[in-house]
């Protein structure tokens, strides 16, 4: 399991919870297991997050690999200009 | 639109008095070419007035002032060996218009006929007391530039009126002009505020004082009252704190995305202090 | 063996200052610009727009204009595709209005004749029937009770209840207990903020000429900071097959973001599949202003407390960001921007995405963090100056370093926060002394920076030169970064490397420039896709000396044994591979096609000296230093444009341009007349300082540049005329009425 | 519509254009001659890409109709270059990387230009006031006037 750390306006939607802990060894995994176990960061995953592992944020990639001891927290996707 | 471009003014008069519609006048065209690019005003009728004899010239007169022919530019007044000395306050409000290219094609007949309540030309002929030659089908007269404007994009000329040229009158002795203006940036904008001042002086002693403000009023506002404060008196403090009453006391501007009529009043009394000084420092003969 | 030309040192071609490939054309008026395009046949296209800001369109009339000598055809919404939603939905619809006019500027029809002036004469013709509605421009106001709804149903998930239907998009994070945090303070400052919107300003139109036949193929030309983006989009509005629409990108003449979106494209090529003929569509200045996409107006309350001796105890931040008439305001950047410099125990932070009648914002450099960095710098020089604190050692105190935890919620990885800040204190400019009237503002700045999909292919030729297609429009000498990188890992000339921006027919997917991606992205692609070639290079070589191919390793251009064992062979120079490369194996090109996810952050910090007229209020710059982490710097001088560029226009931002809407809600100053950049006699020299702590992300280390370089100026120089003027500035732009407002303020109290 | 013939010469060479009389100079270099090194930023005279030479004298060609050109002699920056042969100001703008998209280089050439023909050693803030109506968005200006100041110090010393 991987602890996934959500930024406070989502903690509604998951129980007031500031994290969760999900399966999962890529990035697209964790994505995916947030949207099985938790229906209502569904909308918020489609409009497109970046995930932080380690402080590294990664914008796009799924396949990126995800440690069980890894430092992962959803952010909102950037954009620049 | 129709374009003509006539050889005399005879001819352009002729011109401008037959035409139907919207008719233009066009000299340097910095105005009426934006206000076309922007569909503020399609003339029918264009009347380039260049190929006359004689619009670009810069003379002379007999009694040692000075006609401008109705295309000169800003920068071939600035350039002018002799004008700007007689009347630096008139070339530099002059030169303060738009970019060293808009200078280049700009003329202050144009900046006049244009009605702009913030042309900074115009304050400062009518400081200096410059006067144009219109010319109609009923032939030609001089009027002080001060009663060309009459509001915000209009002029008292008549139909089939024009201008043909522009007179300074002699500087004369112990005088001097200024104009300053207020913008946000340090060129570019359109004034906010201008100011110019004309004086002349026996020894310290103001003998003669004109004070015109632009961009506070429809029209640029001639500060009578200047004369009574100035005249009789050396440019002391009191002087100084007197005109810039005067120039806030005579404002009435309105809010607008360039100024708050707040910022305008007290930017004229800024300016006037400002002006004054550099124009008296001139009639003292300074040349800068 | 995979080859790994990583390194941070000891660079031959990297980090020195060539002459920019495109430069010639650049300054001989060869380089074809969006506008520069002309064809066969080509018509002129002109749009009509809403003059009301909220109106329902009642019907449109076309038939005087479609009488006209000269007039080809006429599009309105009926002319595209129907059934988009999100964000191709609301592009469309921004593109050409459906129902309804959203804001003044808003397309609603367009003609296409074949002179420019009959196609400004034709869209006069036409004849629209308005219902005006009431409208809202204001951020706080369209946020009140009553305010009109721009588009019903438009608030995402996201938003709590009880908000109104404007409020469409809100984020919220932060950590540990901010009013423990407060309660810690010796000293609490809070305030509230103000910016207006402001325009990327670039100086070239958006332009393009567009070719498309009833047989759904299409020809694209258009100045853009993403030619695959524009495919995309003009597929869906224009219910095309993507790959059937070819999309060049022109020389660009500026984005800085707003060119990352579509506004014209569309119509073109709609107009051109109406008349069957090529159509070229390029916006007036006064359409730029009113109809591309500013920045977000702000409105914003910043809390810190701080200890005696400059501990920052807690951090809390609202921010409010209008975004025009659609969703899409950068609220979150806002809000994740504002505390990233610094390591905070407990910081919370809002942001709130507000609709109102406008233009849709578009990014604009860091989107959203300049406003952030405004309302927190600010409070953190009022701290300092109340404490008695100097401000740089202040924010080196609490400022953010590897390990330490984000504002944002990670933590951090390597940084140069430290780094650049020490730069500033040991800069001359810290400490030289002020003048009377003048004032000094520092300020820091934080950028997240992207990578994003990127494609780069390089092809050399028989006489070991070589060409190398990247997918990213140059906009500020990146052919010139790119030869540099490339050079560096084939070890040939820089001059022997040709730089091409390719169309969308011959590379895959390049996201768009933005984000300050192109010298980390493109720049990684450009090294991976010369790897991959060198690689190559090394297999031709193993092959002619009969050796294993992990035998071979590359060198200053030569294929060389990799030792003894390998075997005693002369070097390979790349001209010799490449001359016989058809008979050893064909032709050799490297590629790259990936998602490269190791963007790093960028921080900055800029000083500045203000001069102002106490009798009008007139702010001066009168010295600037910036100071910022460019990672690596690829062509120094190129790093050395970017920080001066976005420091201008910071000082624009901070003093002088801004939206401003009549109560009419028309825009009221839509040229470079009343919208007031910065002309060259504004401005002092810009001084620079490079700090370059590498970005493990990238193989030389780059960390993005374009961005960061904005996000300080506008709390630095606020700062600086707040200590010139001993009032604290807290609205911009601080023109000059405002500032002497603030000197009559004080005066009296 | 009735065009209006015009004889012009450009860059030295004589050319003649039918033009509609609302056409601008600018309209017309770029339309009818395609000559398209003269940008429209603005239409309206406020950021000097279009800029050109008219007799020598510098100008905005959004500001001139193109029937006013009629026997004047144009200069754009097409004709900056000698040959092969660079002009200082070009050559100096590459080396400082005096530009950065390049949209506003050929008007700022052309502007430096005519400004170093009048004025072989102007001071910093002459240049920077002569270039005022030239803007420029991606620089800072800053590069932009080390080239300018530079140039004149070598046109200088090799006159």
């Amino acid at each position: 399991m991987v602890d996934v750390a959500l930024w406070s306006g989502l903690r509604p939607l998951v129980g007031g919870r500031d994290s969760v802990a999900v399966e999962g060894g890529t990035v697209g995994e964790i994505l995916d297991a947030l949207r099985r176990d938790y229906p209502a960061l569904g909308p918020t995953l489609d409009a497109g997050v970046s995930v932080v592992v380690d402080g590294r944020v990664i914008a796009t990639s799924l396949t990126e690999p995800v440690q069980p001891d890894s430092e992962v927290v959803l952010m909102m996707r950037l954009k620049g200009g | 639109m129709k374009y003509y471009k006539p050889a005399t003014f005879e001819e352009a008069v002729a011109l401008v008095a037959g035409a139907e519609g919207v008719t233009r006048i066009l000299a340097g065209g910095t105005d009426v070419l934006v206000q076309m690019r922007s569909d503020i005003i399609t003339p029918d009728t264009l009347i380039d007035i260049k190929a006359i004899p004689g619009t670009h010239e810069i003379t002379r007169t007999k009694d040692g002032g000075w006609r401008l022919g109705v295309a000169v530019t800003g920068a071939e007044m600035s350039e002018h060996p002799e004008l700007g000395r007689d009347w630096p306050g008139v070339v530099e409000a002059m030169d303060l218009i738009g970019s060293t290219q808009v200078q280049g094609r700009a003329t202050p007949v144009g900046n006049l006929c244009n009605g702009s309540p913030a042309a900074d030309s115009v304050p400062a002929m009518i400081a200096a007391g410059a006067a144009v030659t219109v010319t109609g089908p009923e032939g030609s007269r001089e009027i002080p530039v001060e009663q060309i404007p009459v509001g915000p994009g209009k002029t008292s000329l008549a139909k089939g009126e024009i201008i043909t040229a522009l007179t300074l009158p002699p500087r004369g002795a112990q005088g001097g002009d200024a104009y300053l203006r207020f913008i946000p940036r340090t060129e570019m904008d359109i004034a906010v505020v201008g100011c110019a001042v004309n004086l002349r002086l026996n020894g310290d002693v103001i003998t003669e004082a004109r004070m015109v403000l632009g961009a506070v009023a429809p029209t640029a506002v001639v500060v009578h009252a200047a004369a009574d404060a100035l005249v009789g008196r050396t440019l002391d403090e009191d002087a100084l704190t007197a005109l810039s009453d005067l120039a806030e006391a005579s404002c009435n501007p309105i809010d607008d995305k360039r100024g708050t009529i707040k910022f305008r009043t007290h930017t004229a009394g800024v300016l006037a202090r400002r002006a004054a000084k550099i124009a008296y420092s001139r009639a003292k003969g300074a040349t800068a | 063996m995979a080859l790994d030309s990583s390194k941070t040192t000891g660079f031959k071609y990297v980090g020195t200052r060539p002459n920019r490939p495109d430069g010639l054309d650049k300054v001989t008026g060869r380089a074809k610009f969006g506008a520069d395009a002309y064809a066969p046949g080509m018509l002129h296209a002109a749009i009509k727009r809403s003059p009301h800001a909220h109106a329902r369109i009642i019907k449109i009339d076309t038939s005087k204009a479609l009488a006209m000598e000269g007039v080809k055809a006429v599009v309105t919404r009926a002319d595209f595709a129907t059934g988009l939603e999100g964000e191709f939905g609301d592009i469309l619809e921004n593109v050409m209005a459906g129902e309804k006019a959203l804001y003044d500027g808003h397309a609603v029809a367009a003609v296409a004749a074949t002179s420019a002036l009959i196609a400004r004469d034709a869209i006069k013709a036409i004849e629209v029937d308005y219902e005006i509605l009431p409208h809202v421009t204001d951020v706080d106001a369209a946020m009140q009770a009553g305010a009109p709804v721009i588009r019903a149903g438009a608030a995402d998930a996201s938003v709590p209840e009880g908000l109104h239907p404007n409020v469409v998009r809100y984020y919220e994070s932060g950590h540990g207990d901010v009013e423990a945090g407060f309660a810690e303070a010796d000293l609490v400052v809070e305030d509230h903020f103000v910016t207006e919107a402001t325009h990327q300003g670039y100086i070239e139109p958006h332009a393009c000429l567009g070719t498309l036949g009833s047989d759904g193929k299409g020809e694209l030309w258009c100045c853009t900071q993403g030619h695959w983006y524009v495919q995309k989009v003009c597929a869906a509005c224009l219910g095309l097959e993507t790959s059937q629409l070819r999309v060049t990108a022109s020389e660009i003449g500026g984005g800085f973001g707003g060119k990352t979106t579509v506004f014209i494209e569309p119509v073109a090529l709609a107009l051109s599949r109406k008349a069957n003929r090529p159509v070229k569509l390029v916006m007036t200045r006064s359409e730029v202003f009113r109809a591309s996409g500013p920045t977000s107006s702000t409105s914003m309350d910043v809390k810190i407390g701080m200890k005696k001796d400059g501990t920052i105890t807690a951090a809390q931040g609202t921010f409010r960001l209008q975004g025009g008439a659609f969703p899409g305001a950068p609220c979150e950047m806002t809000a994740m921007c504002a505390f990233a410099p610094y390591d905070l125990k407990h910081v919370h932070q809002v942001g709130y995405d507000v609709m109102s009648n406008r233009p849709k914002q578009a990014a604009y450099r860091a989107p959203g963090s300049p406003m952030a960095a405004f309302a927190v710098e600010s409070v953190i020089d009022e701290l300092c100056g109340q404490l008695g604190l100097d401000p740089i050692d202040t924010r080196l105190k609490n400022a953010s370093r590897e390990g330490t935890r984000a504002s944002f919620g990670p933590t951090w990885p390597r940084i140069g926060l430290v780094e650049t800040l020490e730069a500033v204190k040991a800069h001359p400019h810290y400490v030289a002394p002020l003048k009377k009237g003048q004032g000094r503002g520092i300020s820091c700045g934080f950028w997240f920076n992207h990578g994003g999909e990127t494609a780069v292919s390089l092809a050399l030729s028989e006489d070991g030169s070589a060409q190398v297609a990247v997918g990213t429009p140059d906009i500020g000498g990146s052919r010139a970064s790119m030869a540099l990188m490339a050079a560096e890992v084939l070890g040939i000339p820089y001059e022997d490397i040709r730089v091409t921006i390719a169309d969308t027919a011959t590379l895959g997917y390049n996201e768009i420039s933005h984000g300050s991606r192109v010298t980390y992205a493109s720049g990684l692609a450009t090294i991976k896709a010369a790897e991959d070639a060198v690689q190559k290079l090394c297999g031709r070589a193993a092959a002619k000396w009969g050796i294993p191919e992990d035998a071979v390793y590359w060198e200053d251009g030569y294929a060389k044994p990799s030792g003894p064992n390998a075997g005693d062979f002369e070097p390979l120079h790349i001209d010799e591979i490449t001359a016989t490369m058809g008979a050893t194996g064909g032709p050799i090109c490297g590629h790259f096609e990936a998602t490269p996810e190791g963007a790093g952050v960028s921080f900055a910090a800029h000083i500045v000296d203000a001069e102002v007229d106490p009798d009008t209020g007139k702010t001066s710059v009168v010295r600037y230093t910036v100071v910022q982490d460019a990672g690596k710097a690829i062509h120094p001088t190129y790093v050395e444009g970017q920080f001066q560029g976005g420091a201008a226009q910071g000082i624009g931002w901070a003093l002088n341009e801004e939206y401003i809407y009549g109560a009419d809600g028309r825009l009221q100053n839509a040229g470079f007349l009343d919208y007031r950049i910065p002309v060259a006699s504004d401005l002092p020299m810009i001084d620079t300082v490079i700090v370059e702590v590498p970005n493990p992300g990238h193989p030389f280390g780059v960390r993005g540049v374009g961005e960061t370089s904005i996000c300080p100026p506008l709390a630095a120089i606020a700062n600086a005329v707040s200590n010139a003027v001993g009032v604290r500035m807290r609205q911009l732009p601080m023109r000059p009425s405002r500032v002497l407002e603030a000197l009559e303020s004080a005066a009296d109290g | 519509m009735s065009k209006t013939h015009v004889t012009t010469k450009v860059n030295g060479d004589e050319v003649e254009f039918l033009c509609d009389p609302r056409e601008t100079l600018l309209d017309v270099l770029r339309d009818r001659l395609h000559l398209t090194g003269a940008k429209e930023g603005c239409g309206t005279g406020d950021c000097g890409a279009c800029s050109v030479t008219v007799d020598g004298r510098l100008v905005c060609s959004c500001l001139m109709l193109g029937v006013e050109a009629e026997g004047k002699e144009i200069g754009t920056v097409e004709g900056i270059a000698e040959g092969e042969t660079l002009h200082p100001l070009q050559q100096k703008f590459i080396e400082y990387a005096a530009l950065q998209c390049g949209i506003c280089t050929p008007g700022i050439l052309v502007a430096t230009k005519a400004l170093l023909e009048k004025n072989p050693d102007p001071t910093e803030s002459e240049v920077r006031y002569w270039l005022a109506g030239n803007l420029c968005r991606c620089t800072g200006y800053d590069k932009i006037i080390r080239a300018v100041m530079d140039t004149a110090a070598e046109m200088r010393e090799a006159s």
